[in-house]
């Protein structure tokens, strides 16, 4: 019985965060925000060599084998910096190959992933939430046609994971043709969504197409963003704590200021029991199948909550200053802004979540 | 209780109707020239409908004070969609200061040409030290011969690129108590050693500037108000700008357009309105928005009657920029996945207005007042709580 | 254009409160909640003879013919004081009778209404939110049968008005055979609430069975409700104001403290647009139709809202000894309790809110 | 990470269930007599499953201190049903203390009779001047021979009318400063000049009492931790009343019972479970659960690992309390008109356990540190924002 991490991941945590400081400092963040690249190789190389991308590629392939708690640690760090990082392409893509994959596909891609040379973008969301716009993938004759909405680190993909609207899911290669990728632009520069139009493409089925897999990467990615949620929600935190320490007003620091205390103690309150919940869906995903979707669901739904409220809170924390682009307090607003409704908003996944226990109206 | 208009004020109210809808070809659209502008807004100050009160030698209309009139003209306004007589800092604050406490020659010199919009004028208050506290700012401005030279930095200067002139709190007395040693002056933006950088904002678009003044030179003459007396200047004007926030029209139409969106919009093939938990939000709103809009007109009952508005009043902006954000928050997360979309994307929904909103409306409940000092001055002023205390020497 | 309150209304205010003062002091009201009493006789007697029993009665019989707003300032008014007095029920009925009774029922029961001698009962729950526990009630051969839970200040009524299934209204009389009232406690023991049974009664229809009395009784019940919620809610703020610039802790008054500054100053910010709001839906319901239910309904959820904060608000600003019966605060606490629930919690009215301006899913 | 226990544990949480099975027999029902109580709970220290790991000199089982086995002997007891080790202010307040900072004397004396429920305690603390501020407590103990006599009031003593002793703070040296001048004094309630009156609460029942003192006579020996020593000592205490609110298994069970109650209720034929809007909130609870039975799991390793549980435990107090306060709210109004039933109306639900909980629970979340003292703690202690200030003199 112990729940808390182990040594090695907080040897892990420690040595991202160097890594991290070292190589997405405010101004590369800023950087890539302004910019045009469509992936920040430079962030992603540095990450890739310290181990970050071999996370959950099975150590046969190159990797470390490791479990989803592991991911969400290192999601949680970079949500910490805003890091511009392809991790949630990659980390869904080994999951989707080394659980569902034939060997071929394993032996293709995750080397390559695990090495950070291969990039990968995951479009789930027509099939998790349903469609707009037209959007939605039908498989005819082993062959994709349709639209992909909010496809995750669509940009500089080598592989796509893509799930069809029975919730299949298939393997595509960036370069086949007939696949077309453009980006959505969103409120936060420091990751790149994009929308892929698929035209009779080229696709290799993964797994069976009953579902399964699909549940699992969506398990999967509401944990992972809702460890980004933490990561930038922790930080909001921490800066309005220390600006609080800092600014004065009125001939004593704000943070004397019993209004300004009890903002920051509302938030430390709200968040702080989200580390656990975060931890809890990472392990039952790999450890408690069955409590694994309730719990994922829960923890994309309550971090977007909480994350809202630190967001906003910490924002006002700082006064006019922290709407301004000068300590770029926004790019973690906006980040978990992002986080929060990608794969769906609270209320949407609260209904999932509902619908997981048999508590909708269908199942009187 | 009616809320009927009484003959003479439906007349009125009919004929600004009739007057806006009669010149609708002057109507200054979005890329109007300013000679456009400044045409238009004369022809209202002429027909009454824009510096209505103001006295006609200063160059306004000089009708009588009728609160009742000026709120049927700004509701012709927006039911007609006419382009509304020119506000902006100038119009809003410097005018009714100058009318105030301004001289003679300042009275003749800039209130007519800022009501016609001849000259535009920005805001010098704040600085990066001196928000809440305001009275503790620390731009100097010290005597040499005829004239104050400036030296400091002032922020949140909305229209400071655009403006001629600015009207500015500078500390002219640094020995004096810190309230006391502040003087509120006038100058052009042209006088040298100004600078003017945007201060981009998280909307991604630069709604303010910093200004910066290195040495710069302003006659002594041009202190509104006199010397020393900036504080009790700038806080008749202050009590200006705390009015102007919390409009529930604004609310009401932004509530109206959400409604709209929920109805176009579907996801997965059913309108966003029929997601019985948005839905309910949104009626919640609703309910917030009727009880705003029902405190804005006993509000103007009060004011009609020339009774005290109390608590009616000192709770609005606290809860009509906190609407405005939920009513955004709400727009977004209908939207769901779309609602993130921003700057020029693709499948971006009403110009991504919403999460604009969202975004700058918290500025605003930041802004003129914190929401925090918005509680102080409700529990003080209105609750008759003790005002924070003065602390020990530590 | 005059949204504010006439110089007769704010006299009836002062001699109402000046009345209420004097006959439903703290100590009445808690002898009347430790008791029995069906009714606070003297309590009602006194507030007749001031003239509230017959506000809504039109003056040929006997009454003041004055409109919603009238009974809804008088309402708050007993709300400020928790006053225990059957005035939902009388008001209730007199706008029934007086909207769409016949002459005969009218001239039988309005006189006695308005003098303060009858007392009337008002069953509209089940026609309104749907029934539960059997309950219901059904008109067969002219006689009424079911029964009708959360009957309005049943316990001394003389007369009855019930609301069917169909959502026809009817008038019965309290003493009629087949008629059978028990009580129905509530947390709220400054009110009387009641169960009526009904077997086979005798009954006479009021107005046509096509459910238009029952939306103007139902919004005349919603916006009366929202005012008691508002007087109550007042006092609860007033009270904690009061207790905050008393209380001592720390060497300091507690309103000193910004925390509790802001705690009230919430209270207030929240509650004082209520005011305007249920002015307006009062003076909508007799002027401007068109808007009246949407306006009633939203008086009611909205302030079911605000005084459930309030009410939890104002206990934390007295501490400890608010939650005691010393000061007799949960008077306050209770009534809002039971005033948000009766005729639908707030989630509930706003369902009925959006079916009203048609944006429920059938209307697609 | 790993939620599964090791063999030995399994197998001690595997025997703690076989035994209290094993003894159902003896279990003490609601109507049980003083003296099968007792025995039970003497049954349950020789077994080592009540007072586990105190000296088995003082009346305890004697085990070294083991967290994890305290959690799974905690565990059966609510798997099982099986009714609970005796808990109450002297096992879980005086007895620690004593063994703390008592004398021999005392722990010998009081430590037995206590774990054994031979003696039962009230905590005289509060009082009504000196609530969130309870160093000002002004219950005054003068030195009269080998007694002192106390004269004052406490309030908030729960248990008074049924206790034997009362552990108390008394101001011994009025001159001394505030925190200085405090004893803890330990006496039978049987003293004379002793009167309990019932405090009835908005609940309508008497959960605490109020106690008068008047010319209580109590010997000087009866102090513990030193004259003048009680503000120290209370806090040895204190330490130990706030980590037992907000325990997660309590939020567990309510959800499920609302889950029950939800899919059981209907209205106009509906399940309440089918109202989408009431469905979101029990949703939203249940994930704050999660996260506050996540958080728990997170405090009990960091106590195995001997690590400071820092913020995750300083938040406990607060959080929990106030979910237990939404979770009776969602009940409540769920259950709507059914919602306000009370005392012993017909149609009541549930006995009107979640009307009676949503009053109970607002008392919890102002007791034991009112929410705005905790944030205080939060700020200070967990985050180090600056402690109150200090104020002028005035």
């Amino acid at each position: 019985m112990d729940f808390g991490l182990s040594e090695d991941q907080r040897l892990w945590q420690a040595s991202l965060s160097a890594v991290l400081q070292h190589v997405a400092p405010l101004e590369r963040v800023r950087a890539f925000a302004a910019g045009t690249e469509p992936v920040a190789r430079d962030v992603w190389s540095a990450l890739a060599e310290a181990g970050a991308a071999g996370l959950l590629v099975p150590e046969r392939h190159g990797g470390l084998g490791l479990g989803l708690l592991d991911a969400a640690l290192t999601v949680e760090a970079l949500g910490g910096q805003a890091a511009p990082a392809p991790a949630l392409g990659v980390y869904l893509a080994s999951l989707a190959l080394a659980s569902a994959g034939r060997e071929s596909q394993q032996a293709r891609w995750l080397g390559s992933l695990a090495s950070g040379q291969a990039l990968a973008g995951v479009g789930l969301s027509e099939a998790v939430l349903g469609g707009r716009d037209g959007a939605g993938v039908e498989v005819r004759e082993g062959r994709l046609s349709g639209r992909a909405l909010f496809v995750i680190d669509s940009a500089a993909a080598d592989l796509l994971i893509i799930a069809d609207r029975e919730g299949g899911l298939h393997l595509v290669e960036a370069d086949t043709q007939g696949v077309h990728a453009s980006p959505l632009t969103t409120i936060d520069l420091t990751r790149r969504w994009g929308e892929i139009v698929l035209e009779g493409a080229r696709a290799e089925p993964l797994g069976p197409s009953d579902g399964v897999v699909l549940s699992r990467l969506r398990d999967a990615a509401w944990t992972l963003l809702a460890a980004d949620m933490l990561g930038a929600s922790q930080t909001l935190l921490d800066k309005a704590v220390a600006y609080a320490k800092e600014r004065r007003q009125f001939g004593r620091v704000i943070g004397g200021f019993q209004a300004v205390k009890h903002m920051c103690a509302e938030m430390a309150a709200a968040l702080e029991p989200c580390r656990a919940l975060v931890w809890y869906a990472a392990y039952a995903f790999d450890a408690l199948p069955d409590e694994a979707s309730l719990a994922a669901a829960h923890a994309k739904a309550h971090l977007s909550e909480v994350s809202r409220f630190v967001a906003r809170t910490a924002t006002e924390v700082h006064g006019g200053i922290g709407i301004t682009d000068l300590l770029g307090l926004h790019f973690w607003f906006k980040r978990v802004g992002v986080d929060r409704q990608i794969l769906g908003g609270p209320e949407s996944v609260r209904d999932l979540a509902a619908r997981l226990q048999g508590l909708d109206d269908q199942a009187a | 209780m009616d809320l009927a208009l009484s003959p003479r004020y439906a007349a009125f109210a009919k004929e600004v109707r009739a007057f806006l809808l009669d010149h609708r070809s002057q109507w200054p659209g979005p890329g109007a020239s300013r000679a456009e502008i400044i045409a238009w807004q004369t022809q209202l100050i002429t027909a009454g409908y824009a510096a209505r009160t103001i006295p006609a030698a200063y160059g306004g209309h000089g009708a009588a004070p009728d609160i009742l009139e000026s709120r049927l003209i700004a509701e012709a306004f927006i039911d007609t969609g006419a382009p509304g007589p020119l506000g902006g800092q100038g119009v809003s604050m410097l005018v009714p200061t100058l009318l105030e406490v301004g001289d003679e020659a300042q009275k003749q010199a800039w209130i007519g040409p800022t009501l016609r919009g001849e000259i535009l004028w920005c805001q010098g208050y704040s600085e990066p030290g001196a928000g809440s506290d305001l009275a503790s700012l620390t731009t100097r401005a010290y005597e040499d011969g005829e004239d104050f030279v400036i030296n400091g930095q002032k922020i949140w200067t909305s229209t400071a690129h655009l403006a001629d002139m600015i009207f500015c709190l500078v500390r002219t007395e640094p020995d004096a108590p810190k309230h006391d040693g502040i003087s509120y002056l006038i100058f052009s933006m042209k006088t040298p050693g100004i600078e003017v950088r945007p201060l981009r904002t998280m909307t991604g678009h630069a709604e303010f500037n910093e200004v910066f003044f290195t040495d710069v030179r302003v006659p002594r003459t041009q202190v509104v108000g006199g010397r020393g007396a900036g504080w009790r200047v700038a806080n008749t004007t202050l009590k200006h700008e705390r009015g102007m926030l919390g409009d529930p029209h604004a609310a009401e139409a932004r509530l109206a357009a959400i409604t709209k969106l929920m109805r176009e919009e579907t996801l997965g093939g059913a309108r966003l309105i029929d997601n019985p938990v948005l839905r309910d939000r949104l009626m919640r709103l609703q309910g917030e928005v009727l009880a705003m809009k029902a405190n804005g007109l006993r509000l103007l009952t009060l004011n009609l009657r020339g009774e005290s508005p109390g608590l009616a009043g000192l709770i609005v902006k606290l809860q009509g920029c906190e609407l405005n954000h939920q009513l955004a928050a709400l727009a977004i997360d209908a939207l769901g996945e779309l609602g993130i979309l921003y700057h020029d994307s693709p499948r971006l929904r009403a110009d991504g207005v919403w999460q604009q909103r969202y975004m700058f409306d918290l500025g605003l409940i930041i802004g003129g007042g914190t929401a925090q000092i918005q509680k102080n001055i409700i529990a003080e002023r209105g609750l008759g709580l003790p005002r924070e205390p003065k602390l020990a020497a530590s």
